[in-house]
């Protein structure tokens, strides 16, 4: 019997939401791990495009960040980070965005600034914005992965950073949001998609051996569940094992000791990385404390 | 017009206190050197611009070089939060830190308005999120065929860039490829620029997706070989993954950051056409 | 979604009567065999959308296939009037033709704010002219944070999109390098477009400056050899400076321009992969 | 004794009105013959940016028109037209603008888009703006050559297409346009500045053998002449040779035959090509006709 974690499944669920053939502006982190998996396994054509202005980038491993240089060396074209907004983004001529967040609220909306009291007093300050407002204003439609949990399913967000369903239905229509909202947000726990009439988040997908009580108690809010709940299916070997090769790629990538290591400040290389699968040691304490669970680099 | 100078000589006269400063360089080619020498110079009240402050701002913000950051995403890439602005955020550590915060197109536009000599630029974004409520520099704007409601947003009018690219040319024609940002629009939305390089070279051949600054586009230009670490410059240098991962551990506490910045900054120099030696 | 078809098929398939269509190319890489093909389909009524309307406007304006000009410099490069254009303003030969007449600067903002999908762009142009006056899609704007009186222009959004590259993957991805002008835009601000290749190869290897349109933003593609003569391809052929020269003559009188459509465009056809012969 | 064309003269007068090390915004026609003339002989480091996105261009020849390959071969970079406008034209960071004109009048306005007696009844379309009103608005300062006739130099402009100094002092700060305005008009028989207090034009240099009579019958309105009035003195013969040989190239570079010349369209080569300082038919018999004269490709 295959074994495989939370996270694992939650991102060959994501993966299996894309399309073969479909543009995905892919957010860092979760989003991006579950973009190049989707590519490497169903979706061998599914066009990768990121914020640093790589379109179609093809890397063999999950990137260290939106900047790595493998994005540029595989793409179809690097442009500007203007261009990438403005000429490539805005019109509303990609298919999927691909986020994370920090916290989300019942209508899908994110916050990835700060977490309360106040704006100028936060008691937890995130990293911003990122492209994520006009990623989510600007899709076709959205796509958000994230860990659930009550903190982070939120009854009422302390910063609006990217429009999901604003107060419900309608909101987008007046915001004059020409894209098509989250279609779905992945947890570790199940999936959930938007109400057709209120626009209000349900669950109706559920992984292996996780409860509804679970994920009710994960949630910040009364948990909508929906009658036609479906169990998700494991991860087949194949993706585990893409999986787990991108991601040990990528382990490799990053501990290649540059050369210039110990000109400018620099500190030797750990004897081994970090990055990839294993979350980092702020994320693993206080999730909500980690921007890398945000949309950004 | 360009002039090719030292790092020091180049950060001395382009960069005073109280200035306007844009370090650019979107994952790559972040001119963490030319960073390091404002540090060292101990430039104060700068109003800091960065799409991405990354470690590189962590530093001058830790360092207390920085009254004002504008931006749109703080944080340590792939890794997790900045510790050393999160101290100055949430304990005005080492001073208070001011904040105007965008999105990331917002500020492209804003980049691409200085570059364009307008005083905004135009956008669909913001509408529905709590970033207009809370920044400067986000408005309005109706279209005068349709009457549609747009966002504008104000231009970035830096009195400093400051980049790192991998070749200039003896005439300082500054040259770099790969992911190219948005360095181009910050160093023509400012009035001066600094401009570190891997490598003066005789001409530059062309390149595949290469942008060109030309010489009098173009204000200090210094060699500095692997000024981007632990950033990466394509073709020169790949990103020093590791050190992203240690500044979680370096920078979390103010003391162990302090003895960092005594040790790899202030008792370091940069020289011309040298790596890096202590003095 | 990236379609290879002959020249035939994409004009028939991609331009109605009655369209907005933007064939661009700024005095390099003109779709002039794209042009021909349209009027060998004698579509009819269209709105003709061209910063610089040459040679391949002034035949597709003296076969009467357009309604209307959108337009900031119509001439003969290098060589002087365009007859055809002229006698359809001054006399109304074959059919009136109206005219919305903007400057570069004006035009070039139109294809960018139609490319990033907003309804107006804004510069700093017009005023003090008599342009505003005469034509449409200009208009004051203030901006929000300075009160400083700018212009804005309507955006372009054309139905089709016609342009020249030098090469293309069996994707369909598209790749042109040299003088790049403003075809880029004009494909994005576009519902559809078709773009005449010089080839089609395995992969496209980098090129220094070359645009890659990806696959997945382009149309119909058709393999034209020779298909921006008498304009050029970079590296493909060079400007036939002799046909502009007798282009003078060829236009000045109206039998002549008529034989001429005869003979070397309504006498011909294209065939993909082949050169032009008889049929 | 040298001999010489007035055009020659004129092309010679404007080429030393550039500075070596300026930046040039170069339009087509006598402005670019200048331009390449200035680069050739007492400014080798003239940057030379042309409206189809070549910045620095070090062409050997005069092109043989804006789009010429040469420009964009011998380029330190080529950016999109939409680039050139906005980032390096619009903010004023171009030393100077060189344009050509169809008609001026006393507050060196720029007519090249129709001649009476209406914009919709129009006597003779000219090209249009091209641009030049922008070149003419934002340039540190611009000079205007063209050929000087009663038609040409015009009492009042059927269409003011580019701004020189509007309706006279003040007229441009009120406009907002923040480039410096023309400081010279160079033409076959001499030069004009503008007057420091009224920006009118005033002939202050004119060429041997030419009588200030001469340029008066030349103007439509009462000219105003400089009581510092000076000769130019005649181009010298290193001007002049190299002036001829870049027409020469020119003319060369012209009449290669193009492979595909038979192949969709085309005509046979001619036995020689015309272009260059040879006027065109158009231009030769009717000026004011022949947007060879105006600015733009």
């Amino acid at each position: 019997m295959l074994t495989y974690t939370a996270d694992e499944m939650m991102t060959v669920t994501a993966a299996r939401s894309l399309r073969d053939g479909m543009t995905c502006f892919v957010g860092i982190g979760l989003p991006s791990e579950a973009a190049n998996l989707a590519r490497a396994t169903h979706a061998p054509n599914l066009v990768l495009i990121y914020e640093s202005g790589t379109i179609g980038s093809k890397p063999g491993q999950v990137p260290l960040s939106i900047g790595d240089g493998i994005l540029a060396e595989t793409a179809d074209s690097v442009v500007s980070v203007p261009e990438i907004f403005n000429y490539w983004l805005q019109p509303g001529r990609i298919d999927i965005g691909f986020l994370g967040a920090a916290q989300l609220d019942r209508y899908a909306n994110i916050n990835t600034t700060v977490i309360g009291p106040s704006y100028d007093q936060p008691a937890v300050r995130l990293p911003g914005a990122g492209g994520a407002p006009e990623i989510a204003a600007a899709c076709r439609e959205v796509a958000v992965v994230l860990r659930q949990s009550p903190r982070t399913f939120a009854e009422r967000l302390d910063f609006v950073t990217s429009v999901g369903y604003g107060d419900g239905a309608g909101s987008r229509s007046r915001l004059g949001l020409a894209g098509g909202g989250p279609r779905l947000v992945i947890t570790d726990l199940g999936v959930l998609r938007p109400d057709q009439q209120t626009c209000e988040l349900v669950l109706t997908g559920i992984y292996a051996g996780v409860s509804v009580a679970q994920v009710r108690e994960s949630t910040g809010w009364e948990l909508r569940v929906s009658a036609e709940l479906t169990e998700i299916p494991p991860p087949t070997e194949a993706e585990l094992t893409a999986l787990r090769g991108l991601v040990a790629a990528a382990s490799q990538a990053a501990s290649r000791s540059p050369a210039s290591t110990s000109r400018v400040g620099g500190l030797p290389p750990a004897a081994s990385s970090r990055l990839g699968a294993s979350p980092s040691p702020a994320a693993s304490t206080a999730p909500l404390a980690s921007p890398a669970a945000g949309v950004g680099e | 017009m360009a002039q090719i100078v030292t790092l020091a000589e180049a950060i001395s006269a382009a960069i005073h206190d109280g200035d306007t400063v844009a370090m650019e360089g979107f994952t790559h080619l972040i001119p963490h050197a030319a960073g390091h020498e404002v540090i060292r110079q101990r430039r104060r009240d700068l109003t800091l611009i960065r799409m991405t402050p990354d470690i590189i701002y962590d530093q001058l913000i830790g360092a207390g070089c920085a009254r004002k950051l504008i931006f749109s995403w703080a944080g340590n890439p792939g890794v997790g939060s900045l510790h050393r602005f999160r101290d100055a955020v949430q304990n005005s550590w080492p001073r208070p830190l001011e904040l105007e915060e965008h999105s990331h197109a917002g500020m492209a536009n804003r980049f691409a308005a200085g570059a364009s000599g307008l005083p905004f630029g135009v956008l669909r974004g913001y509408r529905g999120t709590s970033l207009p409520a809370h920044t400067a520099g986000v408005a309005d704007i109706v279209c005068p065929f349709t009457g549609e409601t747009l966002t504008a947003v104000s231009a970035l009018r830096p009195d400093v860039a400051v980049i790192h690219a991998q070749r200039a040319d003896k005439q300082g024609n500054v040259q770099y490829w790969g992911i190219s940002g948005v360095q181009k629009e910050a160093v023509l939305a400012s009035s001066r620029s600094v401009v570190t390089v891997e490598e003066i070279v005789d001409s530059l051949d062309p390149r595949p997706g290469a942008v060109v600054l030309p010489w009098w586009a173009v204000g200090y230009v210094a060699v500095v070989p692997g000024g981007a670490h632990p950033s990466y410059a394509l073709g020169y240098s790949v990103r020093d993954n590791d050190f992203y991962l240690a500044w979680d551990a370096i920078s979390r506490e103010r003391q162990r950051f302090a003895d960092w910045l005594d040790e790899h900054v202030y008792g370091r120099c940069v020289q011309v056409g040298q790596t890096t030696g202590e003095c």
